[in-house]
């Protein structure tokens, strides 16, 4: 019964999915205002060569900041999860 | 722990990793690469030796209070070089024009100049400093919790 | 380079992301359940790096780049970003796992079923 | 400024606490006209329970699973249905979850 | 003060990260805990401070746009460009509302947080986690970029999984993190998913941009749909609701309101995604039915189970579901006449000023019982309602806090639960009146069920296996009674907080085009 009914709405989620993929732009001709802006403007403004790195580090920085701070949260959480609590008290 | 073979290989070739990862760092903001992937490196590098040694020679010389420090310093030091810019806004890349990292490439393709960039340099290295300190501490964590043990203060 | 019919790499992406949801809603066990979403990311991963390929471009990095045009460079900061998230995601459900493991001997989802009702 | 005002309702809390200040009172004044042979401590107040042995004041604490036992006993096939997703299997909340996907996106799509 | 001003919506999430990332450097001294108590309240106390000016500043000036790495804050389209290229942070008066909600609740819960978790291993990662909560909560509410709200979404999400497992010792804890981050990982990859097909149509991230150029194409309606979904299951929605119980159940009583108030900043970007997103350019019916389907069924099956439970952390994690389906219910109405303005006017306005204000409540008041709950938990150990009894002869200010908070959700004159909930009914049944009836009836189920656990937790006779209980310590009282306070003052002056911070909000939803305006106005 729960196959069933699962396989039939997974089939209906993937076929949205892949029936929206179809509509998208012809692989290899996106749509391109944003990003021209950055290719063009990126070296001349930021004064870096990669515009991969430009865009990482200085359009979308805050971004970034998120990121290192998600990889923070991660190792925190991580250590958080696997500390002992045995000993080591905390000085109150 | 490994063999003898294993252990004297993965010795000299932690050089090599360290030297890569750094370089991946360093050139972030010319060549494909940047603070994440080379960090990322250098943590292979440290899976190397912990497969060839054992997490319990490793956490003798990483140990918990290091990289709470290492990791803490790189994301300050991200967080400060973000928020310098705030004479003019938050992000703003003030370093360029400056002596430091502050040349402007010439525009279109070229052959790469190192002092180039902005703040995106020193970013990298934060970020990079970052990734290793808190991959390393994940990965021998789980690996020490798996056998046992802890991470040593 | 020619436009390619359907929009293959997209359907690729799109299959891979829907096969994932197939795993989770069917695989009980709970590495499998993990290595599902790991999937799924590198699905959504495929996905919105190939939206920002160009015909022809170069990687958009001006040191010694041929003449041509350049694919578009947001794409690839983003699943930058995304594969980081992705890894900072798998560690703490790893952890968590072993946790459980820990705690009920076992990693089936239908064994760890202490909160219901 | 304390009022929500809709034309046919108003809500003005000041003054609904002003009014339950004042019914308050009534109802105090009221009290006090009631008879007085109440007598606390006497076997006036005592349980009997046909003879008896009255518990002692632990053992009559109702337990909570017992409160409304009526309710859920009306209600059992309602309960029945309604813990049946209720599973804690986390496969079965991903399968929930996308049955919401897919229902919503069938609603929403013939919109376009 | 000036520069403080403009720079506040980046302070504002800049300062917890920081604060995050010194916690663990403090923790390390000899003297850590002390000092990081410290720190911890000096920096939050400042970031209390910039939210207030913040929100007295958009008060007056209206719709802030703070663009990251520009020349100027304001400058979000570059010059002689048409499209955003930068991350942009807009905070306008719903997401000022949002950020006020949060930054109260959070101060309560770290005050509460002081001496409820004395004594445990593992503080200084714990706070850490708790100001990164924080950060990516705040974020969450004023961003203005798709891409950059998935970011928050994801620290909200790793953070409270953590925080949610923090009782590793306990099995229950570790699976209801999992629970937890299983579920906000797949929403969040598809949310990403979606960003890709919004991005991959317009080439733009930012949201009053992608709002600028959406007609309702079939791919739109489609990242609708996925959006709509991925947020509901965040936001615990009947029939998705199932991880809220586990996990509200499990984590620590500190973050268990923060938990909630992510779920919340969840509810705040469906409504950005459905009103400020796509509201003007498509008809909301379909999806406004949907909220408002998914809200009804939220409130009955939430509070029929809550009814049934024994646990009482459970119980309020339960109607903590049932509430979130009034806000759905309020604000699906609003949002399903948005296209007709004569209804809009007429209720649809009211209905979501209710759902809107619902939220606020809600959340100070659960989070109050939250901690009552766990107050209990605290002195005596379990969770388990069958187990106690007699509990207010020994804990009066808790009994008296948890007397407030069930009053309050029940919708009892005066608290304040009551006046977003009549402002629901009343507009609602306008709208259609049987939904309206099926709200009271879960206002009177939620009654009874509070009743019996006061009847069962603090009246009745002493047990007596706790005699010696004593009252809960100093901090956390104080950090309940802020709540408390909060309640009251919510009860008695409503019409005064819903003209300051809950009409400009309902206006700021509808009116998508100053949204659009304020990054796509320079555009030619």
């Amino acid at each position: 019964m729960r196959r069933v009914v699962g396989l039939i709405l997974w089939l209906v989620l993937i076929a949205f999915l892949m029936w929206g993929v179809l509509l998208i732009h012809p692989f290899g001709y996106p749509p391109s205002d944003m990003d021209d802006y950055i290719i063009e403007n990126a070296q001349e403004q930021t004064g870096n060569n990669n515009v991969v790195a430009s865009v990482v580090f200085d359009y979308r920085g805050l971004d970034t900041l998120g990121e290192a701070t998600i990889l923070f949260t991660a190792v925190t959480g991580v250590l958080l999860l696997l500390r002992t609590q045995k000993h080591k008290e905390e000085n109150s | 722990m490994l063999s003898k073979i294993v252990r004297t290989v993965a010795n000299q070739l932690i050089v090599f990793i360290l030297i890569f990862g750094l370089y991946v760092i360093a050139h972030g903001h010319l060549t494909p690469g940047g603070g994440f992937q080379g960090g990322a490196v250098i943590v292979s590098g440290v899976v190397m030796l912990m497969v060839a040694f054992s997490s319990q020679e490793l956490k003798k010389s990483l140990r918990e209070r290091l990289l709470t420090i290492m990791e803490s310093t790189g994301a300050l030091i991200f967080a400060a070089l973000a928020i310098a810019g705030i004479g003019t806004v938050v992000f703003y890349n003030f370093l360029v024009g400056t002596p430091i990292f502050g040349r402007i490439p010439p525009i279109g393709p070229n052959s790469g100049d190192f002092w180039t960039g902005g703040f995106i340099p020193p970013m990298n290295f934060a970020v990079g400093l970052k990734v290793v300190a808190g991959l390393s501490a994940v990965v021998l964590a789980l690996a020490l919790f798996a056998r046992g043990e802890e991470m040593e203060e | 380079m020619e436009y390619i019919p359907l929009n293959f790499p997209f359907l690729a992406a799109a299959l891979l992301a829907g096969i994932s949801f197939y795993i989770i809603i069917f695989k009980r066990n709970l590495i499998k359940l993990i290595m599902g979403i790991a999937m799924m990311s590198s699905g959504v991963n495929l996905f919105i790096v190939a939206l920002g390929y160009r015909a022809g471009g170069n990687a958009p990095i001006y040191t010694d780049v041929p003449e041509g045009p350049m694919v578009l460079p947001v794409p690839q900061a983003l699943t930058l970003t995304s594969i980081v998230i992705n890894v900072a995601v798998l560690a703490l459900m790893l952890t968590m796992v072993i946790h459980i493991y820990r705690h009920t001997g076992d990693i089936d989802s239908k064994k760890s079923r202490i909160l219901k009702g | 400024m304390s009022i929500i005002n809709y034309g046919y309702a108003v809500w003005a809390p000041i003054i609904w606490l002003i009014a339950l200040v004042v019914i308050g009172i009534m109802v105090l004044v009221w009290r006090s006209r009631g008879r007085k042979s109440y007598k606390k401590g006497t076997a006036q107040t005592d349980i009997f329970l046909s003879g008896t042995r009255v518990p002692p004041e632990e053992e009559r604490h109702v337990k909570s699973e017992n409160i409304y036992w009526g309710f859920f006993e009306a209600l059992k096939g309602l309960y029945r249905v309604m813990m049946k997703p209720h599973t804690g299997i986390v496969n079965d909340y991903l399968l929930w979850f996308v049955a919401v996907l897919a229902i919503t996106i069938l609603i929403v799509l013939p919109k376009s | 003060m000036d520069n403080l001003v403009t720079h506040s919506p980046a302070l504002i999430v800049w300062l917890p990260l920081v604060a995050a990332f010194i916690i663990p450097l403090i923790s390390l001294g000899r003297a850590g805990a002390r000092a990081r108590s410290i720190f911890v309240f000096v920096i939050f106390s400042f970031i209390f401070f910039l939210v207030a000016i913040l929100a007295k500043n958009v008060h007056t000036v209206g719709i802030r746009v703070y663009t990251f790495g520009a020349k100027l804050p304001e400058l979000a389209v570059p010059e002689g460009y048409m499209v955003p290229v930068r991350i942009i942070f807009e905070v306008d008066s719903m997401s000022i509302f949002m950020g006020l909600t949060i930054t109260t609740v959070t101060l309560a819960a770290l005050i509460y947080s002081l001496h409820f978790m004395k004594g445990q291993t593992g503080l200084a990662r714990f706070y850490s986690l708790m100001m990164l909560l924080y950060a990516a909560m705040m974020g969450l509410a004023f961003t203005g970029d798709m891409f950059n709200l998935f970011v928050f979404l994801e620290i909200a999400s790793i953070a409270g999984a953590g925080l949610a497992a923090y009782r590793t010792n306990m099995a229950d804890a570790v699976e209801g993190g999992f629970k937890y981050i299983v579920i906000s990982a797949v929403s969040a990859l598809l949310v990403l998913f979606t960003i890709g097909i919004l991005y991959a149509q317009y080439n733009v991230l930012s949201i009053a941009a992608l709002a600028h150029y959406i007609r309702g194409t079939p791919l739109d309606m489609l990242a609708l749909g996925l959006l709509a979904g991925a947020f509901v299951i965040k936001l615990a929605g009947v029939p998705v609701h199932m991880w809220a119980p586990d996990t509200y159940t499990v984590a620590p009583a500190g973050t268990t309101p923060m938990i909630l108030a992510a779920s919340y900043t969840s509810m705040y970007a469906l409504y950005r995604v459905t009103f400020t997103l796509y509201g003007g350019h498509i008809n909301t019916t379909a999806i406004g039915w949907i909220v408002i389907i998914v809200g009804v069924l939220s409130m009955f099956v939430g509070v029929m189970m809550a009814v049934h439970q024994t646990d009482i952390k459970r119980m309020m994690a339960y109607h903590a579901i049932s509430q979130g389906g009034y806000m759905l219910l309020g604000v699906g109405v609003g949002l399903a006449v948005l296209t007709n303005p004569v209804a809009l006017a007429n209720y649809g306005r009211d209905a979501i000023n209710g759902g809107i204000f619902h939220i606020i409540n809600h959340v100070f008041y659960k989070a109050l019982l939250f901690m009552t709950a766990e107050a209990i938990f605290f002195r005596i150990g379990t969770r388990d309602t069958n187990k106690m009894g007699g509990l207010a002869r020994n804990m009066k200010w808790t009994a008296i806090f948890y007397v407030i908070g069930a009053l309050a959700i029940s919708g009892i004159p005066p608290f304040n639960g009551f006046a977003s909930k009549l402002l629901i009914y009343e507009a609602v049944l306008k709208f259609n009146p049987v939904l309206s009836v099926i709200a009271m009836f879960v206002s009177l189920v939620t009654l009874a069920s509070f009743t019996k656990v006061f009847y069962s937790t603090f009246t009745g006779p002493q047990m007596p296996a706790y005699k010696e209980v004593k009252e809960v310590p100093k901090s956390m009282i104080i950090g309940m009674s802020i709540l408390a306070a909060c309640i009251i003052f919510f009860g008695l002056f409503p019409g005064l907080i819903v003209n300051t911070i809950v009409a400009p909000a309902t206006n700021a939803l509808i009116n998508q085009a100053s949204y659009i305006n304020a990054v796509m106005g320079a555009v030619p």
